[in-house]
């Protein structure tokens, strides 16, 4: 086997590991939801994974990302620290800000995982704002901002695109398009015409991907990284995907009548990691005991991050009154 | 009005909405997720049942297009109601709440009326965090033009949404998420509760307590251990903040001579602060000693359950400041705070009290 | 000559009239400025007469206006009281507003002239809600919105725009493009692109049209009315335009750098009124005397508005109180 | 810095902001229009001399979006100052300002800074109208994780802005426009202003007055007056209401025993409520009368020269206040008013006094 191939074959496996250490992460945390010891509200992304993992792939440890509310997948895929992340969202000293801001506020700096604002678009600014740091300073850094479907109804997204735009910053507008806003699907909330309009407003490169095909992320992704690097200036991204279970909570919700069983059915046939695995399996890339053993340790390793997540201590009440001031 | 049931506040400010709603076909109502299996925690809940749903209009993310298409619609005659599922969410609104709702009536000389209603939810607990969790009334109580309400009990919440709605100015409810679940007798149909401020909740002769919405809860539970410990205390319930009408407490003050401010926002130029200047400038000579102001430390409010004890007031330290400052023993104090304490039987920090109970 | 032609040529009169009405309006408060009675900031619009009589022309008194800090010429192409108007800029009771708005706020409810807003786009959402209020009583009015080139860049034009797109609402979002906010170009603050991207972006029918040729105005505003009225939706029209004098204040200040007197005279020489003017006179529709017996009248109706303006009694300061709670 | 040239207060914040701009390469400006032949009425102008142009950002017209990218690029190292003509356009901001500039160092347990500048000028004059002219420094006061600065003399001015561009927190400037103008002896170079709250700009031993921003200079004003009827008053300048730092007026009113506060903004919801509630707290027993809060009346603030007197507080008011509770006689009150008003020499009420100078 050549040298390429090799590393073909890894990176192929590395999207799967990826995808599936994600996968798994939130399934760990859906099944542990109901020992109320995860006291926080949880924004699973179950079923899109390929957005995250894609997108980072395509990304250096020193580019900078910033994410919403639904950030656990953007967190890991960007190389956070697992452990910080549970502690995190069990509320204990040892999570990535301290128990502060809980799973919407993931933050891990060393691995440019900048900030994750929950405020619909909220951080879509500063992403811009990083970008425009990079642009003085020269860098060929490339900042990402993610964001739902919903985020392009705020001004501030094109406010931000504008600016973005008029100043060529190396910047990708990351929108995955899950369909919904909590309830409320995109029809609901958008007149009907191509979401990645909104970029040809202004002038900015856009891209049309299915978000649950992780290479075509991965490729899209690239091709804007290198737009971005070489000074052309900021991608819209757009990747349709779906969200699995409830918008906010450990559950599956369709019963409750918002959105269809056939509809959650379609999307869940094209499960990114089923989708991924099975295109490895029949390249013989990854062979039933390859998975198996890869399955078992990802498992291993989360259970051991959520035993320490649910051992660790809380932060004790003195610390809420500092770093207000620096 | 006399048919009264048990009802939570929640279910109250749905019910008065709907009898409002029903009554005027001017009220529309605007929200994100307006018509969603949750419809604002189910404060709007069931109203196409009765008025139809044109009036009930589903809102893009957009929070300031919300607000001033609503505005637009009132100056043309609709009475809009709006709901933001968090206070801070209306942050981004702020232009169109504070220019043009709040002086549309002022700068045309009275000829624009803005009848709007602004509902806001205060998040607290289950780890909501720093941006899910603020308590901001005094933003909107610093502008002129606005009306500003935090109900607290269900009757009164029911009573005066619809008063809101029938009001021809642009009011901000402030809706605290665990006053959401307090329950208490509230009249079935359409009633109306005058928006004219504080409302006494208990008299006492050595201490008066002013608090607003969910601290209100607490200050009751204060004032029912203080009294076992020997001292009477006066509770006010603020209700509303703007326009803000302290008779009440002047009157309060004068007699007991004691001021305890409760805010469930920030303390720092909270409510507390305006309202204390006032006392001390209407009751100087009646006041016995400082005013004391309790609320929120400064700082935001961090996610972990662990980082929350001392953060938000409680009545354990109201009867402990109240016990101070009546020079009540400290056993005697503490035994009132122990029965507090018990009350809560071992609930964690981080959800609401299961037992609070409306006055009526 | 046939019935029709008298009404055509009368509708042609009256567009000139219009426009030299507002023309002369603002010159005469630019020459009476420096006598420091007007004692607040004013916004001309000298040089974008077309748009606002274009527009206004092809609606009802029913239908509803909403503007800007630049909202003389909107006022009074809908009709709005000039004796009002100029009160309300000497700062008097007899003021449209009693004084309490000063040259920004210009309201004639009666004539439909909703409300001014001199903050940037703050007006726009008003403008959608009056026309939700409109479908919700099954109206046929519309509402039109007012704004200059740099509100496309706030958030809230965004905002309010997907939501009249999703609502098929009857609006007309009338964006007078001269150019300039302030002193800054057009292309210092957005990247080079047809402005009316920003309608695709939320599905809206859109037109972009000389904003100097009056009756190209008339013809593309009754094209969206038309629209409007019958239930297909808002329209965004662009209206290429230039102002003459400064941002704010009487004065020419194309001698401070910011723009070229070579722009400014390229500008001046496609004068909207000229251009009428010249047009009429070439169909004989308007005679050397009509013209100046027009301009005669107009100017001394001015001249008079201004007498009652200078001399109306300035409000009781005892007034500043009412009207915060209604 | 021995070197001291006359200089009003907004070249001196030019100044401020180009010596440290020079210094430190982090620090950018954005604005609307930031690079134009008014460069934020000449208070950024010039700039690109000294440090070229690519550290001068021209922003669109999206407050919210200019301020957000300020505060990434904050978070990135950057020293952003950006500024607003008016302080009402930051309302377009206040989730940015609230969320993540006031709480990013907070959430992040220290993680990031926010070394943020964000001026904001409040209008006042020649018929601004009601959203050209509101001074709310109340709702920035409010928020933990900001400081809030207003500078009034040009001294105060320059040495603040730069401590604040070196500052690590959000730091909001508010600016009066009409304190533009004021004169004063400002040292040439580079120098920093501690931002370690109110400044005791005359001592007196029988009142003594705090105010905000433009309203030191009518204090000043009143406080002159009042010396010759026989009232000696301390005035403290402010200059920082966020942290607020009381000492120094705790230790005046100790000895004067009587306060008078006068606020740029609102009286109701004013900085001068959470200054009184402190001091009563702090100087209960010293207290002789009970403090007076002076500021602007409870409604928008209109267009016409008619309607303004009355509505902003001057040194006429002042003295009145003070004269009335130092039981001055009112023919002695009236003379000193009259010296006020003579002092003006018929000026209109719309445009700021010529003769305001620093006390340096
Ligand atoms: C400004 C603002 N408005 C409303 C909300 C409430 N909210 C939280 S998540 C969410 C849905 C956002 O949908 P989308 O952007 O598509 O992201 P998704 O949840 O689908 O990942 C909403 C409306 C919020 N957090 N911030
Ligand atoms: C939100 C807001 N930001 C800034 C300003 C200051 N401002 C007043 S007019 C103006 C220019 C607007 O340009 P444009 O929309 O093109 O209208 P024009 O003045 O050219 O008619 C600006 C920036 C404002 N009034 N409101
Ligand atoms: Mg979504
Ligand atoms: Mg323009």
């Amino acid at each position: 086997m050549s040298e390429k191939l090799i590393s073909k074959q890894d990176a192929a496996v590395k999207l799967l590991r990826e995808m599936l250490n994600i996968r798994l992460v939130e399934e760990t945390m859906a099944a542990r939801y109901a020992e109320q010891e995860i006291r926080c509200p949880v924004h699973l992304s179950v079923g899109q994974e390929a957005a995250a993992v894609g997108v980072c792939q395509a990304l250096r440890v020193t580019d900078r990302v910033f994410s919403t509310h639904r950030c656990h997948a953007h967190y890991l895929a960007k190389g956070g620290d697992l452990k910080a992340m549970l502690a995190e969202i069990y509320g204990k000293a040892a999570g990535c800000t301290g128990g502060r801001g809980g799973s919407m506020h993931l933050t891990d700096l060393e691995k440019g995982m900048i900030a994750s604002v929950p405020i619909v678009a909220s951080a879509i600014p500063l992403a811009v704002g990083s970008a425009l740091a990079d642009k003085i300073d020269r860098t060929d850094r490339v900042s990402v901002t993610f964001f739902g479907d919903a985020s392009i109804e705020e001004g501030v997204f094109h406010e931000s695109a504008n600016f973005a735009s008029l100043n060529k910053l190396a910047v990708l507008f990351v929108c995955e398009n899950n369909l919904y806003s909590v309830y409320t699907n995109l029809q609901d909330r958008q007149p009907s015409r191509p979401l990645t309009n909104v970029a040809m407003a202004h002038d900015i490169h856009a891209s049309h991907t299915d978000g649950n095909d992780v290479e075509a992320v991965l490729k899209a992704t690239l091709d804007a990284v290198e737009r971005a690097r070489s000074g052309k200036g900021p991608s819209f991204l757009q990747l349709d995907t779906y969200r699995w279970r409830e918008h906010c909570g450990p559950n599956f919700d369709n019963d409750i009548g918002y959105r269809t069983v056939d509809e959650y059915e379609e999307w869940r046939a094209k499960d990114p990691i089923e989708l991924t695995r099975r295109k490895l399996r029949a390249l013989n890339l990854l062979s039933e005991a390859d998975e198996k053993h890869m399955t078992d340790e990802v498992q291993r390793e989360i259970d051991a991050a959520f035993e320490f997540a649910k051992a660790a201590p809380l932060p004790d009440p003195s610390q809420a009154s500092q770093f207000v001031y620096a | 009005m006399s048919d009264m049931r048990m009802t939570n506040t929640g279910d109250a400010i749905r019910e008065g909405l709907t009898e409002v709603a029903i009554r005027n076909p001017a009220v529309i109502f605007l929200a994100e997720g307006a018509a969603d299996p949750s419809s604002v925690y189910g404060t709007i809940a069931g109203l196409a049942k009765h008025i139809g749903p044109e009036r009930i209009i589903e809102m893009p993310v957009a929070e300031n297009a919300l607000t001033g298409v609503a505005i637009g619609a009132a100056m043309m005659g609709k009475r809009p109601v709006i709901s933001f599922h968090r206070v801070e969410f209306a942050l981004l609104a702020m232009e169109q709440i504070v220019n043009n709702a709040a002086k549309a009536h002022y700068i045309s000389c009275g000829r624009h009326r803005i009848p709007l209603v602004i509902r806001m939810v205060v998040g607290r607990g289950w780890g909501q965090g720093p941006e899910h969790s603020q308590s901001l009334e005094t933003m909107f109580a610093l502008i002129p033009g606005l009306k500003v309400l935090m109900p607290t009990y269900p009757r009164d919440a029911k009573g005066m949404i619809i008063s809101a709605v029938e009001d021809d100015n642009p009011v901000m409810v402030i809706e605290h998420r665990w006053c959401h679940y307090v329950q208490g007798q509230v009249p079935s149909g359409y009633y109306t509760e005058p928006l004219d401020g504080p409302n006494v909740l208990r008299e006492g002769k050595d201490l008066t307590i002013v608090s607003t919405s969910y601290m209100t809860l607490e200050a009751m539970r204060a004032a029912e251990q203080l009294e076992r410990i020997g001292c009477s205390a006066t509770v006010l319930d603020m209700r509303v903040i703007r326009p803000l009408m302290l008779d009440r407490v002047f009157a309060s003050v004068a007699k007991t001579g004691r001021l305890i401010t409760v805010d469930t926002g920030f303390r720092k130029f909270g409510i507390g602060a305006e309202i204390v200047s006032e006392v001390v400038s209407n009751c100087f000579d009646k006041l016995k000693s400082p005013p004391i102001r309790i609320g929120l430390p400064d700082h935001p409010t961090p996610s972990s359950r662990g980082l929350v004890p001392g953060i938000y007031p409680d009545a354990a330290r109201i009867v402990r400041e109240a016990g101070a400052e009546m020079g009540i023993a400290v056993s005697k104090i503490e035994s009132a705070v122990s029965e507090l304490v018990a009350q809560r039987k071992g609930l964690p920090v981080d959800v609401p009290d299961p037992f609070f109970k409306g006055p009526f």
